[in-house]
C-alpha cells in the first residue's frame, strides 16, 4: 500500500490524473463558493451565449450553464466513486472467496460471474433503469454496483488463485489462521494494485454509464448531473439550435473526469508492474547514450 | 405522363416504416391510413364551428328524437379496386366492430341499437339513448370494404398490406423502412380536385430529424416541434418555409381531490388553496421558456380559453379570472388568511391545524417541456412557501397512477375537440373513474354531471349555450384544474413545391397533418403545384 | 538421546487425479519422526516429497494408511482439534521470497503465531517472546521488527520463517528444501541453525531436499524416495555409503562432486538409466534389511540389490 | 476439444439463464404497455375493448409457470412474438432488418479496431519509452476515457453539423431504393462512415492499451530473448515470438470487449439515428414495446455468446496448448 | 594458445536508474580458448547473465555498456551494425537459456523454430531444415517425430535437449548455457551435461558455462572464473580453483559446500 503511493507519487501520470481528479473534487466541494447562482435556478434567457455573467453561457429554460456543470460534478463523483466502490466490494469479496474457497464456492460464483459477463451490461442496464421509472442518481449508482461487478470477480480471482499458491499463505494456514482472516491479512494486501485497478476502472465506467442512462432520458430530470446536462441539451436540440455550450460543457466535463481516472488507472497499472515502466529511467539512459557514456 | 406530383409529408415519428394499413389498428397503423386511404363520411371544420364538408355522404340528417342519424353516400362511390361503395359496406363494417370489439378504437359500436342500410346509399344508424353530436363521432370510425373485410380471419393481426381504400391515396408504389410512396385512387369520387399524384412519407426518428429535412427543403408538410423554428427553419428560406400554430389540447396542473393522505386532502379540497396554487402558476413564463413560445396562454377559470373562445362565458371569466392570473402577492395573501403559514418552522406552509404539506408534482419521464413546465412552476410554488417537489415516473406508471389515483398533484392534457362539451364530458365524468386518466383530478358534481348528460339530448345551439354557461360557472368556481396553456398544434409548410395552404391569413381549416386531424384531407385537396 | 518416535507414518498413500491417468504422490510411505533426530527426505524432482510434508501438516487428507502423533490417530483424541495440532508441528518453506507476506512487518509475522497460539500472553509479554525469538535465531531485534521482507536478505527471511516456526513452541519441524533458494554462502548458517534448534529444543526434524550432500550434513537418518515410494531408509552413512537400492545409486552418481571429474565416473549408460528407472517406478512391496536399521525396498523387475 | 464442449455446455446454460431472466424482466416491469398506446393517443377505449385488446397483443392470464414453458418453446422455434409498437410485424422480422445494420456497422469497426489497436499495441511496446509510445498510450488512455456519448456527440457536432461533411442520421438516402448498385452502395458508405469512426475510436484505445501491456509484460520472457538470440530480424521476433503470444489474452479479453462493443453501437447508433439493434432496443424501451425488448435482449446475448465462442475457438487454434486438452 | 574464440576486455556494466547508476559488471576481462569449457561462477545477482547478454548483445535499454570490448574471433561485437549483428547471433554465438520450459516459443512447433533460423541464416527451404533439424535431434537422442510436437507437450529435459539441439544448428564458434540445468533433477542434468560435453568435443566449439552450483562447475569446467558482486574475483584451471583456490571469497564458498564423501566440512566455516 505505501509502496503504492509512494510509487504514484513519483510517476509522471498518476500526479497530472490526481491534479486534475482534485481540481475537480475541489471545485465540486467549493461549488457554492465559485458561483452566484443556484444549481437549478433559472438564472438568465434561455440560451445565453458565454458571456461574463454566465461563463458557459445558459441552457434552455435558462439555468447557468458553470453552475450546472460544477454541481454536476458533485453527481458524477458521488455516483462514480459510490458505484466504483461497491462494484469493487463485491467483485474483490466474491473474486478472494472463489479464489480461495475454491471447489464448490468457486464453480458458483464463477458460473454466475461468467454469466453476467456475456450479457451485455449496457442493454440490461437500460432495460433495469426503465424498469425502475425514475432512475435517481443514487438508483443508478445501485444498479451499477449490483450488476457490473463480475470482471472484478474476474481478475481478483485469477489473482488469488496465484497467490493463494504462495508460501507465505500456507504458513498461514499451518500456523491456524481462520480462513477470514487469511483471506483479508494475508491474501487482499498482496491484491491492492488490482483492486486499485478495478476500483478506478469500476469508477469510469460507472461515471460513463451514468451519463450514458441519463443522456438516452432513463435518469431523473429533475438531478443536477452531467448527464442529465446532456439530455437536457438534447432534448433542447442544442446543437441545432446553435447552442454548443449546452452540449459541449458537459461533454467537456465528462471528458476531463474520464482522462484524471484513465491515468490514475494506467500509473497503478505502471507502478505495480515495474516492466511497464518506463519513463525518466529510460530518459536517463538515452541521454547517457547520446552523450557517447555507453552503448548496448 | 410526366413525371408524378410528390408531395412529401411527415406525421409520425419512427425509427423504421412497417407496412401496417389496418384502419382499425390505432397504434400501429401508417397514420396516413385514415383519411387519405379510408376517406371519411364527412368532415367537420373544427374551427370554422363544425361546420360539415361531406365526402363520402352527400349529407346526413339527425332524427327529432335524437335517437337515429341517417346517412347518405354520394353517387357512384368506388373502392380502389373498382368495386362499387355501398350502405352494405357501413352496414358490414359496425358488424364487424360488433364481432371485434378490440378493433373499436373509439368505442363507438355500444352506443348503437343498430344500424341498417335504408337503400343502397342510405344508412341509418338507431341510438341507445338520444345524442346531438352522434354524427361527429361516427365519422370517426372509417368504412371498409365488404368483399375484403370479410375475408379476414384475425383483424386485430391483419397488416392489411394491400389496402383497398376510399380515399385519394391508395396505391402504396414504394414500401421500404425508410420512405413509403402512396399514390392516388384511380376509382377516387373526387379526383379532380386532387392535384397531389403521391405522397412520399420518409421515415424520420425525431424532432431533429424532421428540422433536418424541414430545413435543407425536402420536406412540404410536417407537424413537429421546432425548437426556435423562426431561426432554425423559417429563416432558412423565408420565402417558402412557413408555419401556423392554432392551439390545441388544454394543459393545466391538478391536484388529486381523493388523495389518499389525509393532510393533502384536507387542503386540496380547499378551494383556497387551488386558487391561491393557481395563482402561482406563472404562466407566460411556462408558454415561453418550456414551450419556446409556442403554445397559447389559457388563463381562463372555465378552462376553455381561445380554443373555444364562442362558448366562454364573460361573466364568469369576470367573476373568477383573478384566480387564474399570475399574482404571488395575492396568493400569498390568501394563503395566509385561510391559515396556510408556516407552523412547525421548517420554512414550509403547513395546514390551517398545524400538520404538515409536502405535495408530490409528477410528470412523466421523457415529456421535456412537460419537465420544464413542472419546474418553473415548482420554483414559483416553492418561492410561496408550498413544499413541492418534483417526480418523474415513466410514462406508463404516470398514466397508470392518473387513472388510479395514486398521486398528488400532477400535469395532465386534454384533447382538443369540436367543442367544449367533449372536454368537459372527458373530464368530469364520474364514470370513467379508474379508467381515464382524463378524469384525474376527482371532481365530481352531480350538477355537473346533471348539466353534461344534458347537453347531447338538445340541437339548439342556444339551448346548448345555456348549458355550458352553468357548466363552466361550476367549473370556474370550483377550479379542479389550473388551466396554464393550449398546447399547438405544429404545422409546418413549404411553398416551394406546392401552394394553397391554410394559414392565419386564410384560417379555411386545421391543415395540421396528424392523424387526429381528418381535415387535413381538405388540405390535401386544396394544394396546387407551385408555379 | 533416544526417544520413542513422536510423530509416524504408517503406509500412507495419496494418489492425485484418479481416472485414466492418476499420480500416485505418496505409496505406502512409513516413516517415523524422534525428537532430538533429524530425517532427511531425498529424492527427485516430482518424487512426493512435498506431498509427503502436506500430508505431515494435514494440508491433504491420506488416501489410506494412518498419520499416528504421540501415538494418537490423527483427527481423534487430543489431536482431534487442528489447532493443537498446528501448535506441535510447524513448516518451514523453500522459497523465503515467498513464505513472508510481503505487506507486513516482520513483528506481525512474529506476532501473529503468539496471538493465536499462546493468547495468555500479555502484550508486554509478547513483545519479549518476539525478541527473543529473534535473538534464538541470531537477528538484532531492534533493526527487524518494523522491516518488510523485502527489506532483508535471502538468508535473513529465512531465518524469520524458522523464527515464526519456533514462534508456537512446536516438537516437530519440517523443512521443505529451506535452503535450496539461498545462496552457497548463506545456506550453511541456517542448516547450523536448524541443528542447533533441533538439539536445544529437542525438536523432531523432517528435513526434506535434493541435495543429498546437505542431506548428509545435517541428518542422522535418510530416505531416498521415488515415484511415490521410499525406496532405501537407513542412517544416514550406512546408507550414502553402501547404497543398495539401484535408484540410490543412480542418484547418488549423479549428484556433482567436484572430485570427479565429469565422464569420469560413467557406470550408467543412458539405457540403464531408463531401466533403472522403469523398475523403480513399479510397486515395490518387499523390504529387505540391508544393513543395520538399513532398508530398502526390492525392485519387482531384473536389478537385483 | 473437450475444452470446447465445455465451453459449449456453459453457453447453453447461460443462453437459458439469460432467457429466464429475460422472460420475468419484463413481467415485473410496471406500466402497461396498452396503456401507453393509448395514454396520450385521443382513442377513448372502454375497459372491455382494452382488454380484447390485451389479449390479441398475447397478455394470457395463463400461470406463470405455463407462460414460461411456452415462452421458451417459443424462442427455440425462432418465434419472438409480434412488436406492440409497429403491431402486427413479427419481432424476428423488425430485428432481422436492424440486425444487418448493426453487424455492418460493429462488425467493421471491431474489425477495424482490433486490427489497427493491436498494430498500434504492439509498435508502441516494441518502441517503449520512446515519444511514439507516449503519444499512442495517451491517445489510448484518453480515448477509453471518455463516454462513447461524448465521442459520437462531438463527431456529430463537428463533422455533420458544422462542417457538413457527412449526414447527421440514417443507413441510406432514404429516397433510393436498395440495390447493387454503386449510388446505393456509396450512399450507405457515405451515411456509415461517421457512425463507423466513431466507433472505431470508441474501441481502438481499449485494444491497444491490453495489446502494449501484454507485450512489455513478454518482452522479458526467455523465449523472446532466444528470438532475438537466434538472430531473427526485428519483425519476425515481434510479430512471431512477442505479438502472437501477447494476442492470447487479447483474445480472451476481446471476448468480454464484445460487451462493451454492443454498449458502444447502442450509443452511437443512437446519436446517429442509424436503423440498427441498438437504436431498436432503445426506441423499444421507450415505447415499452415488451416483445422487441425481450427478443433483442435474447438475440444480444446469443450473440454475445456466439461472438465468445468464437472467440474460444480461435484461442484454441491460437494457442496450441490447449488443443489436446 | 591459439587465439581465444571470446576475449571480454575491462566490461563495465551499468544499470541505469532514475538518479543514479547500478553498477553490475565492474571491468571484467577474460578469454575463452577454442574449444574450452569455461565456468562463470558466483552468487545470485553477481552480474553472470549481464555478462552472458553482452555478449549475444541482447541487452535491452537501461542497460549500458560503459566500457570494454567484447572480442569474438578477434572482431569487436560492441560495434556491429543492425544487420551485421543478426548475422553474427546464433551463427557465432548461441545460447542456452536458464528454463527450457520458457526458451521455447509455446505457439511455434519444434520444427517451425529450427526453421526460423536455418531459414533466416541459411535460406534452407521448409523440406531442407526438417533434415537438418532430423539430424540435429539425433545428436541430442530426440526422435525425429518430435518435430510436430508443440513444447508443452515434451518433457523438460527433452526440451532443455531440443534447444540444445537448435544451440548446435549452425555450428557457433560459442555456447552460452545460462544455468541450463537448474530446473532440472540431478540425474537429467548429469545426462545433458555429459552430451554436450561429448559434442564439444566433436564439434569442437568452446562453452561458456553459468551456474551457482561451484561443485558441478568444478566438475566439468577446464576453467572457471568466480565472481564476487560484479567483479571477477578469480580465473583459473579448474582443479587449481577448487584445490587451491587463492581468494578468500572462492576459499569461503568451497568451505561452506558440504561434502557428499569423505569428511564432512567445518560447521562453523562460514557465517
Ligand atoms: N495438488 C496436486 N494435484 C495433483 N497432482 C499433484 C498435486 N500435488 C502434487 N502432485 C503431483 O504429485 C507428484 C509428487 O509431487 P510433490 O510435490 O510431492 O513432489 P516433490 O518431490 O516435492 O517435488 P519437488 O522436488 O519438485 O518439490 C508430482 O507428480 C506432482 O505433479
Ligand atoms: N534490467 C535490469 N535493471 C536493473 N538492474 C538489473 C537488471 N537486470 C539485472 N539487474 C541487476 O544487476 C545485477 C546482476 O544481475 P545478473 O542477472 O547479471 O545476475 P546473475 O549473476 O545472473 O544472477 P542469477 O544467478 O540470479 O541469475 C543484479 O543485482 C540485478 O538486480
Ligand atoms: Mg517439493
Ligand atoms: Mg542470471
Ligand atoms: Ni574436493
Amino acid at each position: 500500500m505505501k509502496q503504492l503511493l509512494v510509487g504514484l507519487s513519483k510517476n509522471k501520470k498518476a500526479v497530472i490524473g490526481l491534479s486534475i481528479l482534485v481540481i475537480i473534487l475541489l471545485v465540486a466541494i467549493f461549488a457554492p463558493l465559485l458561483t452566484p447562482y443556484g444549481a437549478s435556478a433559472r438564472v438568465g434567457r434561455p440560451h445565453q451565449p458565454p458571456s461574463w455573467e454566465h461563463w458557459f453561457g445558459t441552457t434552455r429554460i435558462g439555468r447557468d450553464v458553470w453552475t450546472q456543470m460544477i454541481y454536476g460534478a458533485r453527481t458524477s463523483l458521488a455516483v462514480g466513486f459510490g458505484a466504483g466502490l461497491m462494484i469493487t466490494v463485491i467483485g474483490t469479496v466474491l473474486g478472494i472467496i472463489a479464489g480461495y474457497m475454491r471447489g464448490k464456492v468457486d464453480e458458483v460464483i464463477n458460473f454466475f460471474t461468467n454469466m453476467i459477463l456475456v450479457i451485455p451490461n449496457l442493454p440490461l442496464l437500460l432495460v433495469l433503469a426503465a424498469f425502475i421509472g425514475q432512475a435517481s442518481p443514487l438508483v443508478i449508482a445501485l444498479i451499477l454496483g449490483f450488476t457490473s461487478w463480475a470482471w472484478g470477480v474476474r481478475v481478483t480471482r485469477a489473482q488469488t488463485l496465484s497467490v493463494r499458491e504462495k508460501d507465505f499463505v500456507k504458513s498461514a494456514e499451518m500456523l491456524g489462521e481462520p480462513k477470514w482472516r487469511i483471506m483479508t491479512f494475508e491474501i487482499f494486501p498482496n491484491l491492492i494494485s488490482i483492486v486499485g485497478i478495478n476500483f478506478i476502472g469500476s469508477v469510469i465506467f460507472a461515471v460513463i454509464t451514468e451519463a450514458t442512462l441519463e443522456f438516452l432520458g432513463l435518469g431523473d430530470p429533475n438531478a443536477v448531473s452531467w448527464g442529465i446536462m446532456l439530455y437536457n441539451a438534447q432534448n433542447a436540440s442544442a446543437l441545432t439550435v446553435g447552442a454548443w455550450w449546452d452540449m459541449l460543457a458537459p461533454c467537456f466535463a465528462l471528458a476531463l473526469l474520464g482522462l484524471s481516472l484513465a491515468l490514475i488507472n494506467f500509473a497503478i497499472d505502471e507502478v505495480a508492474n515495474p516492466r511497464l515502466r518506463t519513463g525518466s529511467r529510460l530518459n536517463r539512459w538515452k541521454m547517457l547514450v547520446r552523450t557517447g557514456e555507453g552503448r548496448i | 405522363q410526366d413525371e408524378p406530383l410528390v408531395l412529401t409529408a411527415n406525421a409520425e415519428a419512427a425509427t423504421q416504416w412497417v407496412r401496417n394499413f389496418n384502419p382499425f389498428s390505432q397504434a400501429s397503423m401508417r397514420y396516413s391510413t385514415h383519411d387519405f386511404i379510408y376517406e371519411p363520411l364527412v368532415i367537420f371544420n373544427r374551427i370554422q364551428d363544425n361546420e360539415p364538408n361531406y365526402r363520402l355522404a352527400e349529407s346526413f340528417e339527425l332524427a327529432e328524437d335524437l335517437m337515429s342519424v341517417t346517412f347518405t353516400l354520394r353517387e357512384g362511390l368506388q373502392w380502389s379496386d373498382g368495386e362499387p361503395l355501398t350502405s352494405a359496406d357501413v352496414v358490414f363494417t359496425y358488424d364487424y366492430l360488433e364481432a371485434h370489439p378490440e378493433l373499436d378504437f373509439v368505442s363507438i359500436r355500444p352506443l348503437f341499437e343498430s344500424i341498417e342500410a335504408i337503400d343502397e346509399r342510405t344508412v341509418q344508424f338507431n341510438l341507445v339513448e338520444p345524442n346531438a353530436l352522434i354524427a361527429t363521432q361516427v365519422v370517426g370510425m372509417p368504412i371498409v370494404p365488404e368483399h375484403i373485410w370479410s375475408e379476414i380471419e384475425d383483424p386485430a393481426t391483419f397488416a392489411n398490406e394491400e389496402p383497398v381504400g376510399s380515399g385519394p391515396l391508395t396505391e402504396i408504389a414504394r414500401f421500404t423502412p425508410q420512405v413509403y410512396d402512396q399514390c392516388r385512387n384511380p376509382h377516387y369520387w373526387d379526383n379532380d380536385n386532387l392535384a397531389v399524384d403521391c405522397m412520399r412519407w420518409p421515415q424520420l426518428a425525431d424532432n431533429t430529424q424532421v428540422l433536418g429535412a424541414l430545413a435543407e427543403g425536402s420536406l412540404d408538410w410536417a407537424t413537429s416541434f421546432i425548437p426556435d423554428v423562426e431561426n432554425t427553419f423559417v429563416a432558412r428560406d423565408p420565402d417558402n418555409h412557413h408555419f401556423w400554430y392554432t392551439p390545441s389540447s388544454l394543459v393545466s396542473f391538478s391536484y388529486n381531490l381523493e388523495v389518499p393522505d389525509e393532510d393533502l386532502s384536507k387542503a386540496f379540497n380547499d378551494v383556497d388553496f387551488r386558487r391561491a396554487t393557481s395563482m402561482l402558476l406563472n404562466r407566460q413564463d411556462i408558454v415561453d421558456i418550456a414551450g419556446f413560445g409556442y403554445p397559447i396562454v389559457n388563463d381562463d377559470p372555465t378552462t376553455l380559453g381561445e380554443l373555444y373562445a364562442d362558448w366562454v362565458d364573460p361573466a364568469v371569466v369576470e367573476e373568477f379570472g383573478q384566480y387564474t392570473q399570475f399574482d404571488p402577492e395575492a396568493a400569498t395573501a390568501l394563503l395566509d388568511e385561510a391559515g396556510y403559514v408556516d407552523a412547525n418552522g421548517d420554512g414550509w406552509r403547513d395546514n390551517p391545524d398545524g400538520t404538515p404539506i409536502a405535495i408530490d408534482l409528477m410528470v412523466p419521464n421523457g415529456w421535456t417541456d412537460w419537465i420544464d413546465a413542472v419546474t418553473i412552476a415548482s420554483e414559483d410554488l416553492q418561492a410561496a412557501g408550498l413544499n413541492v417537489s418534483i417526480s418523474t415516473p415513466e410514462a406508463a406508471v404516470w398514466t397508470a397512477d392518473l387513472i388510479e389515483g395514486r398521486y398528488e398533484m400532477t400535469m395532465n392534457a386534454l384533447g382538443a375537440a369540436a367543442m367544449p362539451w367533449y372536454a368537459y364530458n372527458r373530464a368530469f365524468n364520474p364514470g370513467d373513474e379508474g379508467v381515464s386518466r382524463f378524469v384525474a383530478q376527482r371532481f365530481f358534481d352531480d350538477e355537473l354531471t346533471e348539466l353534461l348528460a344534458d347537453f347531447p339530448q338538445t340541437q339548439d345551439r342556444e339551448e346548448q349555450g345555456d348549458i355550458m354557461n352553468r357548466a363552466q360557472r361550476i367549473v370556474a368556481e370550483n377550479l379542479p384544474l389550473f388551466p396554464v396553456y393550449n398546447s399547438p398544434s405544429f404545422y409546418q409548410y413549404n411553398t416551394s413545391r406546392w401552394t394553397g395552404w391554410a394559414n392565419a391569413e386564410d384560417p379555411k381549416f386545421s391543415p395540421v397533418v396528424t392523424n387526429t386531424n381528418p381535415a387535413r384531407l381538405l388540405q390535401l385537396l386544396d394544394l396546387e403545384p407551385a408555379q | 538421546m533416544s526417544h520413542a518416535p513422536i510423530l509416524s507414518l504408517d503406509n500412507v498413500s495419496k494418489t492425485f487425479g484418479g481416472g485414466k491417468a492418476p499420480v500416485y504422490a505418496a505409496r505406502a510411505v512409513s516413516l517415523e519422526l524422534t525428537p532430538g533426530r533429524t530425517t532427511a527426505l531425498v529424492g527427485e524432482s516430482g518424487s512426493g516429497k512435498t506431498t509427503c510434508a502436506r500430508l505431515i501438516m494435514r494440508e491433504y487428507e491420506a488416501d489410506e494408511g494412518k498419520i499416528l502423533f504421540k501415538g494418537e490417530k490423527l483427527g481423534t483424541g487430543q489431536f482431534a482439534d487442528l489447532s493443537a495440532y498446528r501448535r506441535a508441528v510447524q513448516m518451514i518453506f523453500q522459497d523465503p521470497f515467498a513464505s513472508l507476506n510481503p505487506a507486513h512487518t516482520i513483528r506481525y509475522h512474529l506476532e501473529r503465531p503468539l496471538k493465536l497460539h499462546r493468547k495468555d500472553l500479555a502484550k508486554a509479554e509478547r513483545e519479549a517472546g518476539i525478541v527473543k525469538l529473534l535473538e534464538k535465531v541470531k537477528l538484532p531485534a531492534d533493526q527487524m521488527l518494523e522491516k518488510y521482507p523485502h527489506e532483508l536478505s535471502g538468508g535473513q527471511r529465512q531465518r524469520i520463517s524458522i523464527a515464526r516456526a519456533l514462534a508456537v513452541g512446536p516438537e516437530v519441524i519440517v523443512a521443505d528444501e529451506p535452503t535450496s533458494m539461498l545462496d552457497v554462502s548463506v545456506r550453511l548458517g541456517i542448516l547450523n541453525l536448524l541443528n542447533e534448534m533441533k538439539r536445544s529444543l529437542d525438536l523432531a526434524l523432517l528435513y526434506i531436499t535434493h541435495d543429498i550432500a546437505t542431506a548428509r550434513y545435517v541428518a542422522e537418518d535418510i530416505m531416498v524416495m521415488f515415484s511415490g515410494q521410499i525406496v532405501e531408509w537407513g542412517p544416514v552413512e550406512s546408507v550414502l555409503g553402501n547404497p543398495a537400492h539401484p535408484y540410490t545409486r543412480l542418484l547418488l552418481s549423479a549428484v556433482p562432486d567436484p572430485d570427479v571429474r565429469l565422464g569420469e565416473a560413467t557406470d550408467f549408460s543412458p539405457d540403464d538409466i531408463v531401466a533403472i528407472r522403469k523398475d523403480a517406478a513399479q510397486a515395490q512391496s518387499e523390504v529387505r534389511e540391508v544393513g543395520p536399521g538399513h532398508f530398502i525396498r526390492v525392485p519387482g523387475g531384473t536389478a537385483q540389490a | 476439444m473437450a475444452f470446447l464442449l465445455r465451453r459449449l455446455a456453459f453457453y447453453l446454460a447461460a443462453f437459458i439463464a439469460a432467457a429466464t431472466v429475460n422472460f420475468f424482466l419484463p413481467r415485473v416491469m410496471p406500466g402497461d404497455p396498452i396503456q401507453i398506446m393509448f395514454g396520450s393517443a385521443n382513442a377513448n377505449l372502454t375497459v372491455e375493448n382494452l382488454n380484447a385488446l390485451r389479449l390479441t397483443f398475447g397478455f394470457i392470464d395463463a400461470p406463470i409457470w405455463q407462460q414460461y414453458l411456452t415462452y421458451l418453446q417459443s424462442i427455440f422455434t425462432g418465434d419472438l412474438g409480434r412488436s406492440i409498437r409497429y403491431f402486427p410485424a413479427p419481432v424476428s422480422e423488425i430485428l432481422g432488418r436492424a440486425t444487418i445494420w448493426t453487424v455492418g456497422l460493429v462488425g467493421i469497426a471491431t474489425i477495424l479496431a482490433f486490427i489497427v489497436g493491436t498494430g498500434l499495441g504492439i509498435f508502441a511496446a516494441w518502441k517503449r519509452g520512446t515519444r511514439a509510445d507516449t503519444a499512442i498510450s495517451l491517445l489510448a488512455i484518453f480515448t477509453t476515457a471518455v463516454p462513447a456519448v461524448v465521442i459520437s456527440l462531438l463527431a456529430l457536432f463537428i463533422f455533420a453539423y458544422q462542417l457538413r461533411w457527412f449526414p447527421s442520421g440514417y443507413a441510406y438516402n432514404p429516397l433510393l431504393d436498395p440495390a447493387l448498385s454503386w449510388t446505393y452502395i456509396s450512399s450507405v458508405i457515405y451515411h456509415g462512415t461517421l457512425p463507423m469512426v466513431t466507433m472505431f475510436i470508441v474501441l481502438l484505445g481499449g485494444f491497444a492499451i491490453t495489446m502494449r501491456n501484454n507485450m512489455i509484460n513478454l518482452l522479458g520472457e526467455d523465449y523472446i530473448v532466444m528470438g532475438r538470440a537466434k538472430g531473427l530480424s526485428e519483425n519476425r521476433v515481434m510479430f512471431w515470438y512477442a505479438a502472437r503470444n501477447a494476442l492470447l489474452p487479447t483474445v480472451s479479453n476481446l471476448a468480454i470487449a464484445l460487451g462493451t462493443v454492443v454498449g458502444g453501437s447502442l450509443i452511437t447508433e443512437v446519436v446517429f439515428n442509424y436503423p440498427g439493434l441498438g437504436n431498436v432496443l432503445y426506441q423499444a424501451i421507450l415505447a415499452r414495446d415488451y416483445p422487441v425488448i425481450q427478443g433483442q435482449l435474447l438475440i444480444m446475448t446469443a450473440a454475445m455468446l456466439i461472438a465468445n465462442f468464437l472467440v474460444d475457438v480461435s484461442y484454441v487454434l491460437l494457442d496450441p496448448r490447449l488443443k489436446k486438452a | 594458445m591459439s587465439a581465444p574464440v571470446l576475449s571480454v576486455r575491462n566490461l563495465s556494466i551499468d544499470y541505469v536508474g532514475e538518479d543514479s547508476d547500478f553498477h553490475a559488471v565492474k571491468d571484467v576481462s577474460f578469454d575463452i580458448a577454442k574449444g574450452e569449457f569455461f565456468g562463470l561462477a558466483g552468487e545470485s545477482g553477481c552480474g553472470k547473465s549481464t555478462i552472458a547478454f553482452a555478449i549475444a548483445r541482447l541487452h535491452q535499454p537501461s542497460a549500458l555498456i560503459r566500457r570494454g570490448e567484447i572480442l569474438v574471433e578477434g572482431r569487436n561485437v560492441l560495434d556491429l551494425d543492425k544487420k551485421a549483428l543478426e548475422k553474427f547471433r546464433w551463427t557465432e554465438v548461441a545460447m542456452v537459456f536458464q528454463s527450457a520450459m520458457n526458451s521455447l516459443n509455446p505457439v511455434l512447433t519444434i520444427e517451425a523454430q529450427f526453421h526460423d533460423v536455418l531459414k533466416t541464416h541459411l535460406g534452407l527451404s521448409r523440406e531442407q531444415s526438417r533434415k537438418r533439424a532430423e539430424e540435429l535431434l539425433a545428436l541430442v537422442d530426440i526422435p525425429a517425430e518430435r518435430l510436430k510436437s508443440f513444447p508443452h507437450q515434451c518433457s523438460g529435459g527433452m526440451r532443455q535437449r531440443i534447444v540444445i539441439a537448435i544451440c548446435l544448428a549452425l555450428n557457433p564458434k560459442l555456447l552460452i548455457m545460462d544455468e541450463p540445468t537448474t530446473a532440472l533433477d540431478v540425474v537429467v542434468q548429469r545426462e545433458i551435461l555429459q552430451r554436450i560435453d561429448v559434442l564439444r568435443k566433436e564439434l569442437g566449439f568452446s562453452i561458456l558455462f553459468i551456474t551457482h552450483d561451484l561443485g558441478l562447475m568444478a566438475q566439468v569446467c577446464d576453467r572457471i572464473g568466480v565472481m564476487l558482486e560484479g567483479e571477477l574475483v578469480e580465473v583459473g584451471d579448474a582443479r587449481q580453483i577448487h584445490t587451491a583456490p587463492t581468494h578468500p571469497y572462492t576459499k569461503k564458498l568451497w568451505a561452506s559446500m558440504p561434502r557428499l564423501r569423505g569428511a564432512q566440512i567445518g560447521g562453523e566455516a562460514s557465517l
